[in-house]
């Protein structure tokens, strides 16, 4: 390590160090993963996950966080497998009406300069209370369309690859490469910068939570795309989830400080380190503390390779 | 009136309106019956949100991504311990309290140990030693549910003058914290951490120091919650936490302290948790369904918070 | 011959004692199988949380490991079919039990949760004239609680002597049980009974005595505190109460099921298992097997699975 | 320049109060085309106010706000500032950190968009950087949060210079020297008179007289509120602007024999070294002022720092409190008032017992009020209701009154007037004279006939050693540049 690598760059190739290093001892633990079918398997519930990971990305940008967005999941599942399969007109509308309900609250945190915590926090109830009441016990059942997209069997490369690569690299030149990305990252950063230049902040605060509303939804309906049919709590752990993946890869909590690649990178890296434990076979009595561990261990693993990283 | 006005300033005013208000709620719905006795239940179970609250407290105010998410697993694994090692033997009352003290302590330096060392987020590195910690109950005694002893059964549901002691003693721990915070290097450390941990560390706070001894603080109180739950309810049981840490967080933030760090106070972890308890009761008492409670659950949380605002400082 | 199969557990859950003497009764029961050579493997897989997304993604693992059957305690009845159904696509027998999936290639081993609620019912019909009850429910959300729930609102209706005059989530925990039914008590009028899912009637008992309410009949779980209370209860006074609930040993029958389904015995989809029931006869009996501090029990052996195969009672 | 010509910025009778403070007591203010308008006046004489109504960004109680000969008083804001070529360079900074040097020219300038936005971007921030501050070995895709406050300074300052569709009609320089060395100041200033003779305008607000009596065209001077003079820059010297400001007389330096005399006898109380290679090690002794000399961000700070932090390898005999330079993110803590603030430094002489006493401490603070001159009318007030430079000397009081006998100040005076200046480096004098010892890192040159003895910085290591009987303004230049440069 006697090459000057730049901090910036180092810390950009932390996550995927991570995940290469996940991936390979998966491979060496259970060889059959190393094929067409394996990586399918072992990736597709991936999908929603990064997707989630990328909502949550959206609203921790500008220095909110969101810890409605796995009981948002689950409504949007709920009203995928009900509404949206049996009346297709009243669920499209639901979903939109969920968008817009998203932008409305990033606009009363904003106004009301409320702690975004708290607000989440509550609307987490209202959510997971609304998807008990349109489907008060599991059910319903997955559109065709949105089951057979997230079961494509495209030629070579696994579908989750695609998706989880696609959704990477658009999520990154909206937010990291375009202009109008920009200015939304500079909200994270000093917002008053931003009013000082004459951008509304309630307005970038809008349109950051309907983004995240967005890929909440997109989340939800990958997920009904993936189990069949849906359960008002299917997608709980989606928030504890989707902050780790974010952080994971390479996000921080205040500041603007995001990456859509390294929180794509970090929710397939959630996803896989569940995997990686099943191969091992422990104990029933310690499976859930290794769960845990692993994940310290990815952690760890950052802190080992930027060790000496400084600021300025 | 300006007293009356500079009290509805106070950040932790709010969760106490709200708290009278859905107990008035109650009270009409049934007709004032039994609004003593939900009162009383409130301040019972309200006492265990606020000790496990006065930690996480502490932790939010370290500033932004500082929250403590192994207080569920912290409790179980120390009633589970406590509980077992006492056997229900009356002598072993402070024996176990000791062990769960030490749990709590041990649990916090790890969990500090973790953020420091391996430089991981709070939130992540909780979270993650959490899921070991209660592996290690669950290793420890295969979820058996071993009673307390009777005498701190007994303790724990005493009451004097109709009052739980339980409550009476947890309000001196509330005092006890509120000094603690206003009174000490050490709170005021925490709180100016929270501001501006650079500028705290070179205003000659001890910055590593507090930050290491807030999380043991949370843990320990955690260690203790779980203690006395397990001796209150009959025995520790492995889900016993479960309930605690959305609670902790809902305590802590509606009671006014700010998430973003840096300002906090204790009468509000009261008031929260009374509203809290209270508003489910209040909830269950009208007959509404699961969902519709929720909803009502959320949206009533959310009206507190936008109440506050209008008092809450900006940050 | 299945002396080179394999299974697996897949576990939703493991934080309370239920599913703890669960995962033993599988430890016992299959580690002698494994050892008499029945099947070549029986590992046991639990996920952190109850949750769906994360036993999906345990079968996938489960199916890629190679393993010839998944017995399956499921998180959702309907949220792991699109798992269930590849495992099967992949040649995998999936037998279900306590929480079964709908996915119609597997196996269920099914409770009937609903007459287990309707029979509580109908043992207070026998021994009160009417009254007002407390329900106390599981978690919301959850197929088992629906279901319950379900029956003990029919049994409520049909024979007609009562009303539910309060209703609260418990979640199968004394503790949540106890604060809940603390917080509502003070509202409602005289309780003559409460009716229950398991896992709740030591904490609902504590609530009545702490608010000095005169205590009911309460329905029990089979949990060891919820057997030992009764027991005082009835040497110190003569109160008389039932208990129903599921043994966690049903994991063994499932267990066996999958071993006779791999050794291609014809096996019905669906299969029922017989719940809990303790009374005050046999109530001694039952907490003499009880492991303190564990819940009611019963192990499952080969022959067991082979009658309820066949369709006889147990 | 002549005053007939149509202003291109017109205030005309401005007020602004916030609370009881009246900020602003009807403010009335012409900037003519081709005119640099210099503005002085004491710390918290309301300057900053004054310019933030003018950007759009305070709205006045009372007053009109003409651009351009239009009335625009109705629905003035940051946008509509920006669209009239109104621009400023804030006191506090402007920049998202989190964001590139061509990103954050983005923010300011909404023209830039669309493909190949990051190219033009890059080509603007970096050509005007280049004009400005040439040698600045600034990226444009270095991350702005990387950069040296100085730095930060000078993007912030090309960008308001960057001109897109709309031009740059007047710049505001809210004291934009107060970071930067007086090289880099230098080139500044000789930016700013190219601007004005192009026939830009610009407001220049600076607690360093010199510069404005070299740079401006006009000079307003604002006590309390108002403008109480105001004239061509030929009409003051720097006797009359300190006297219109209402300023004291200036502090006398230590004679030379005085200081050489304490490195002969003192004992040493602290002694280290920069990592960079070939350093010398700085000494300093009791009751010394030891200066920290050099282009600004040579590893000053991080100096200060390691002393500070009792770091292996350094000798430090007693305890250090630090004057933070850059308050916004070493020093002030936003949520807590200015007596709180003051307070942190010393809890310790609070305690009675393990509980402080905050009666005492809030007494302390009233004393340092008084002593340093902070103006407020309640120090129970936000530490962020005071100006900026009222702000600096809230931390000047926290370290003084501190026990500490060791005091680093990373180049405290940004912003400090210069009555309140003359006034600390009186005090500064005072404590030596009680055993205390001052590391005093400064980027202004004038500074550093107070220190004793001087040590100039370049990249990372101390260059030179000079006593104060050898040090003039020549040496210190000439080491802070490489030989072969
Ligand atoms: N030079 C520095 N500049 C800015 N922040 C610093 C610096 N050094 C330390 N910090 C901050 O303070 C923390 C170090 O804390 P500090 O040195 O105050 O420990 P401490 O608590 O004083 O140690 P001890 O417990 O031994 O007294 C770091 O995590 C960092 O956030
Ligand atoms: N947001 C605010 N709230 C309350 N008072 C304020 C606020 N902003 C400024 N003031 C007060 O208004 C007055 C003028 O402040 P201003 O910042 O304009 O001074 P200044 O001339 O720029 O001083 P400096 O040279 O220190 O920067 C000061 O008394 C200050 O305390
Ligand atoms: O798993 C459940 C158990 O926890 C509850 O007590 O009884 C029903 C079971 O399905
Ligand atoms: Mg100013
Ligand atoms: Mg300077």
């Amino acid at each position: 390590m006697s090459a000057p690598v730049s901090p910036r760059v180092l810390r950009a190739l932390l996550p995927p160090l991570s995940l290469a290093a996940l991936l390979i001892a998966i491979f060496w633990l259970q060889p059959r993963t190393m094929s067409y079918f394996g990586l399918n398997l072992l990736l597709n519930l991936a999908v929603p996950i990064a997707l989630a990971t990328i909502a949550q990305m959206f609203i921790l940008c500008v220095n909110e966080l969101d810890l409605s967005i796995g009981a948002f999941v689950s409504l949007v599942a709920c009203i995928t497998a009900t509404w949206l399969h049996d009346a297709p007109l009243l669920g499209v509308l639901a979903l939109a009406g969920l968008v817009a309900a998203y932008a409305g609250l990033g606009a009363l945190i904003h106004l009301r300069n409320l702690p975004s915590i708290v607000v989440t926090l509550g609307m987490s109830f209202v959510w997971l209370g609304l998807a008990v009441l349109v489907l008060p016990t599991p059910g319903g059942a997955a559109p065709d369309y949105i089951r057979s997209l997230m079961t494509l069997k495209p030629p070579i490369v696994p579908f989750p690859i695609i998706a989880s690569v696609v959704l990477a690299l658009a999520v990154h030149v909206l937010l990291m490469r375009s202009a109008w990305g920009t200015v939304l990252r500079g909200a994270g950063g000093n917002p008053q910068a931003l009013a000082r230049a004459g951008w509304s902040i309630l307005r970038i605060k809008m349109t950051m939570f309907a983004l995240a509303g967005f890929f909440g939804v997109l989340s939800g309906m990958a997920l009904v795309g993936l189990t069949t049919s849906a359960d008002a709590n299917i997608a709980l752990r989606y928030t504890l989830l989707s902050i780790a993946g974010v952080i994971l890869g390479g996000g921080e909590f205040v500041g603007g400080r995001v990456s859509p690649i390294g929180a794509v990178i970090g929710a397939v890296t959630l996803a896989l380190a569940g995997s990686f434990l099943s191969f091992l076979r422990l104990n029933p009595d310690w499976q859930i503390g290794a769960q845990g561990a692993i994940l310290i261990l990815v952690l760890a693993l950052r802190v080992l390779i930027s060790r000496g990283e400084v600021r300025r | 009136m300006t007293a009356t006005l500079n009290l509805l300033k106070q950040p932790w005013v709010w969760a106490w309106v709200g708290a009278l208000g859905v107990w008035g709620a109650t009270a009409a719905f049934t007709g004032g019956q039994g609004a003593g006795e939900v009162l009383r239940a409130a301040l019972t179970f309200g006492a265990f949100y606020v000790i496990v609250a006065l930690g996480q407290m502490f932790v939010v105010t370290l500033g932004p991504g500082n929250v403590d998410l192994s207080i569920p697993a912290c409790m179980t694994l120390a009633g589970t311990v406590a509980m077992k090692t006492m056997a229900g033997a009356a002598a072993m009352i402070p024996v176990g309290l000791l062990i769960a003290l030490g749990i709590g302590l041990v649990v916090g330096t790890v969990n500090y140990a973790l953020i420091r060392l391996l430089r991981i987020p709070p939130i992540i590195a909780t979270l993650s030693s959490s899921f070991i910690y209660q592996s290690a109950a669950i290793w420890w005694n295969r979820g058996l549910r071993v009673k307390p002893p009777a005498a701190l059964a007994d303790f724990t549901t005493a009451k004097i003058a109709g009052v739980p002691v339980i409550a009476l003693c947890v309000a001196v721990l509330a005092v006890a914290g509120h000094v603690l915070l206003t009174r000490t290097l050490y709170g005021r450390g925490v709180v100016a951490i929270g501001q501006n941990p650079r500028a705290a560390h070179l205003a000659g706070v001890g910055v590593e120091r507090i930050r290491a001894a807030t999380y043991i603080l949370s843990a320990t109180l955690a260690g203790l919650c779980g203690y006395l739950l397990a001796g209150f309810s009959g025995g520790a049981a492995l889900n016993m936490g479960e309930e605690y840490l959305l609670s902790s967080i809902a305590v802590v933030v509606i009671g006014g302290t700010s998430v973003a760090g840096g300002f906090a106070n204790v009468p509000g972890l009261w008031g929260a948790a009374l509203f809290l308890f209270l508003l489910v009761t209040m909830l269950n008492t009208f007959g509404a369904g699961a969902g519709v409670r929720m909803v009502l659950t959320g949206l009533i949380i959310i009206g507190v918070i936008v109440a506050a605002s209008g008092t809450r400082r900006r940050t | 011959d299945t002396s080179d199969k394999r299974i697996a557990l897949s576990n939703n859950y493991a934080g309370n004692s239920w599913r703890q003497a669960m995962l033993r009764s599988w430890e016992k029961v299959t580690g002698e199988a494994v050892e008499e050579g029945v099947v070549a493997e029986a590992d046991a897989f639990t996920t952190a949380e109850n949750q769906v997304t994360e036993q999906a993604a345990q079968i996938q693992n489960l199916i890629l490991q190679g393993y010839d059957a998944i017995v399956l305690n499921a998180a959702s009845p309907e949220g792991l079919n699109g798992a269930v159904r590849e495992a099967c696509d992949a040649g995998v027998v999936v037998v279900s039990f306590d929480g079964i999936v709908t996915e119609p290639c597997a196996w269920r081993i099914a409770v009937d949760f609903k007459q287990m609620g309707k029979d509580e019912v109908l043992y207070l019909a026998d021994r009160l004239d009417g009254g007002d009850l407390l329900e106390i429910r599981g978690l919301a959300g959850v197929f088992v609680d629906d279901a319950i729930s379900a029956g003990i609102h029919e049994g409520v209706e049909e024979t007609g002597k009562f009303e539910i005059a309060g209703s609260v989530h418990g979640n199968w925990a004394q503790d949540v049980a106890q604060k809940a039914v603390a917080g509502i008590l003070p509202s409602l009028p005289e309780i003559a009974a409460v009716v229950t899912q398991g896992g709740d009637g030591y904490g609902a008992a504590q609530a009545f005595k702490a608010a000095g309410r005169p205590m009911p009949i309460i329905v029990m779980g089979n949990r060891h505190d919820e057997l030992t209370w009764w027991k005082e209860q009835k040497d110190a006074n003569g109160y008389e109460t039932m208990s129903v609930s599921i043994a966690p040993g049903v994991s063994t029958l499932a267990f066996w099921v999958a071993q006779q389904v791999l050794d291609g015995a014809d096996v019905p989809k669906d299969l029922t298992v017989p719940f809990l029931r303790i009374d005050q006869e046999n109530l001694e009996e039952a907490l003499e097997r009880t492991e303190p501090g564990g819940v009611a029990n019963v192990n499952y052996t080969l022959e067991d699975a082979k009658e309820v195969i066949g369709g006889g009672a147990m | 320049m002549a005053d007939d010509a149509t202003p291109v910025v017109r205030l005309d009778g401005v007020e602004k109060s916030f609370g009881a403070v009246h900020a602003l007591t009807g403010v009335t203010l012409a900037l003519a085309p081709g005119q640099c308008l210099g503005l002085v006046g004491h710390n918290g004489a309301g300057k900053s106010t004054l310019m933030n109504v003018l950007s759009g960004n305070l709205a006045p109680d009372a007053g009109r706000i003409e651009v351009g000969g239009t009335d625009l008083t109705r629905g003035y804001a940051p946008h509509v500032a920006l669209a009239h070529g109104v621009r400023c360079v804030y006191q506090e900074g402007s920049l998202c950190p989190n964001l590139t040097v061509a990103e954050n020219a983005r923010i300011s300038h909404k023209a830039i968009s669309g493909p190949g936005w990051r190219r033009r971007a890059r080509a603007l921030i970096g050509g005007r950087l280049d004009e400005i501050f040439p040698g600045h070995g600034i990226s444009s895709d270095d991350i702005v949060g990387d950069l040296s406050i100085a730095r930060r300074q000078m993007v912030e300052i090309a960008r308001a210079f960057a001109e897109t569709d709309t031009p740059a009609r007047v710049v505001i320089l809210d004291e934009p020297t107060s970071s930067l060395d007086s090289v880099a100041a230098g080139k500044l200033l000789a930016h700013v008179r190219r601007h004005v003779e192009g026939g830009g305008a610009c407001v220049l607000i600076s607690h360093l007289l010199g510069e404005i009596l070299d740079t401006a065209d006009r000079i307003a001077v604002m006590r309390d509120g108002g403008v109480v003079a105001l004239d061509a820059a030929t009409a003051f010297d720097r006797g009359k602007l300190v006297a219109a400001m209402g300023s004291v007389a200036e502090a006398a330096p230590r004679e030379t024999a005085q200081t050489a005399a304490i490195r002969d006898h003192a004992p040493v109380v602290v002694e280290a070294s920069p990592p960079g290679p070939d350093s010398l090690a700085l000494t300093a002794h009791r009751g010394e002022v030891v200066g920290l000399a050099g282009l600004s961000g040579q590893g000053q700070t991080e100096l200060l720092v390691q002393i500070f932090d009792h770091r292996p390898g350094t000798v430090v005999d007693g305890e250090v409190a630090m004057v933070a330079g850059d308050r916004q993110s070493d020093g002030v803590f936003p949520l807590w008032s200015i007596a709180e603030n003051i307070a942190i430094g010393s809890l310790r002489q609070f305690l009675s017992g393990p509980l402080l006493d905050h009666g005492r401490a809030r007494a302390f603070a009233e004393e340092w009020r008084g002593r340093i001159g902070i103006r407020t009318p309640d120090i129970g007030n936000p530490i962020l209701s005071l100006s900026g430079g009222n702000q600096q000397k809230a931390l000047f009081a926290r370290a003084l009154g501190s026990t500490a006998a060791i005091i680093a100040m990373d180049d405290p005076m940004r912003g400090v007037d210069v009555g309140t200046k003359q006034e600390v480096y009186a005090m500064i004098r005072a404590e030596t004279a009680k055993g205390r010892t001052f590391l005093w890192y400064t980027t202004e040159m004038d500074e550093l006939v107070h220190c004793d003895h001087v040590y100039v910085f370049r990249e990372g290591a101390i260059v030179a050693d000079l006593a104060r009987a050898e040090m003039t303004e020549e040496r210190v230049l000439h080491a802070s540049f490489r030989e072969d440069a």
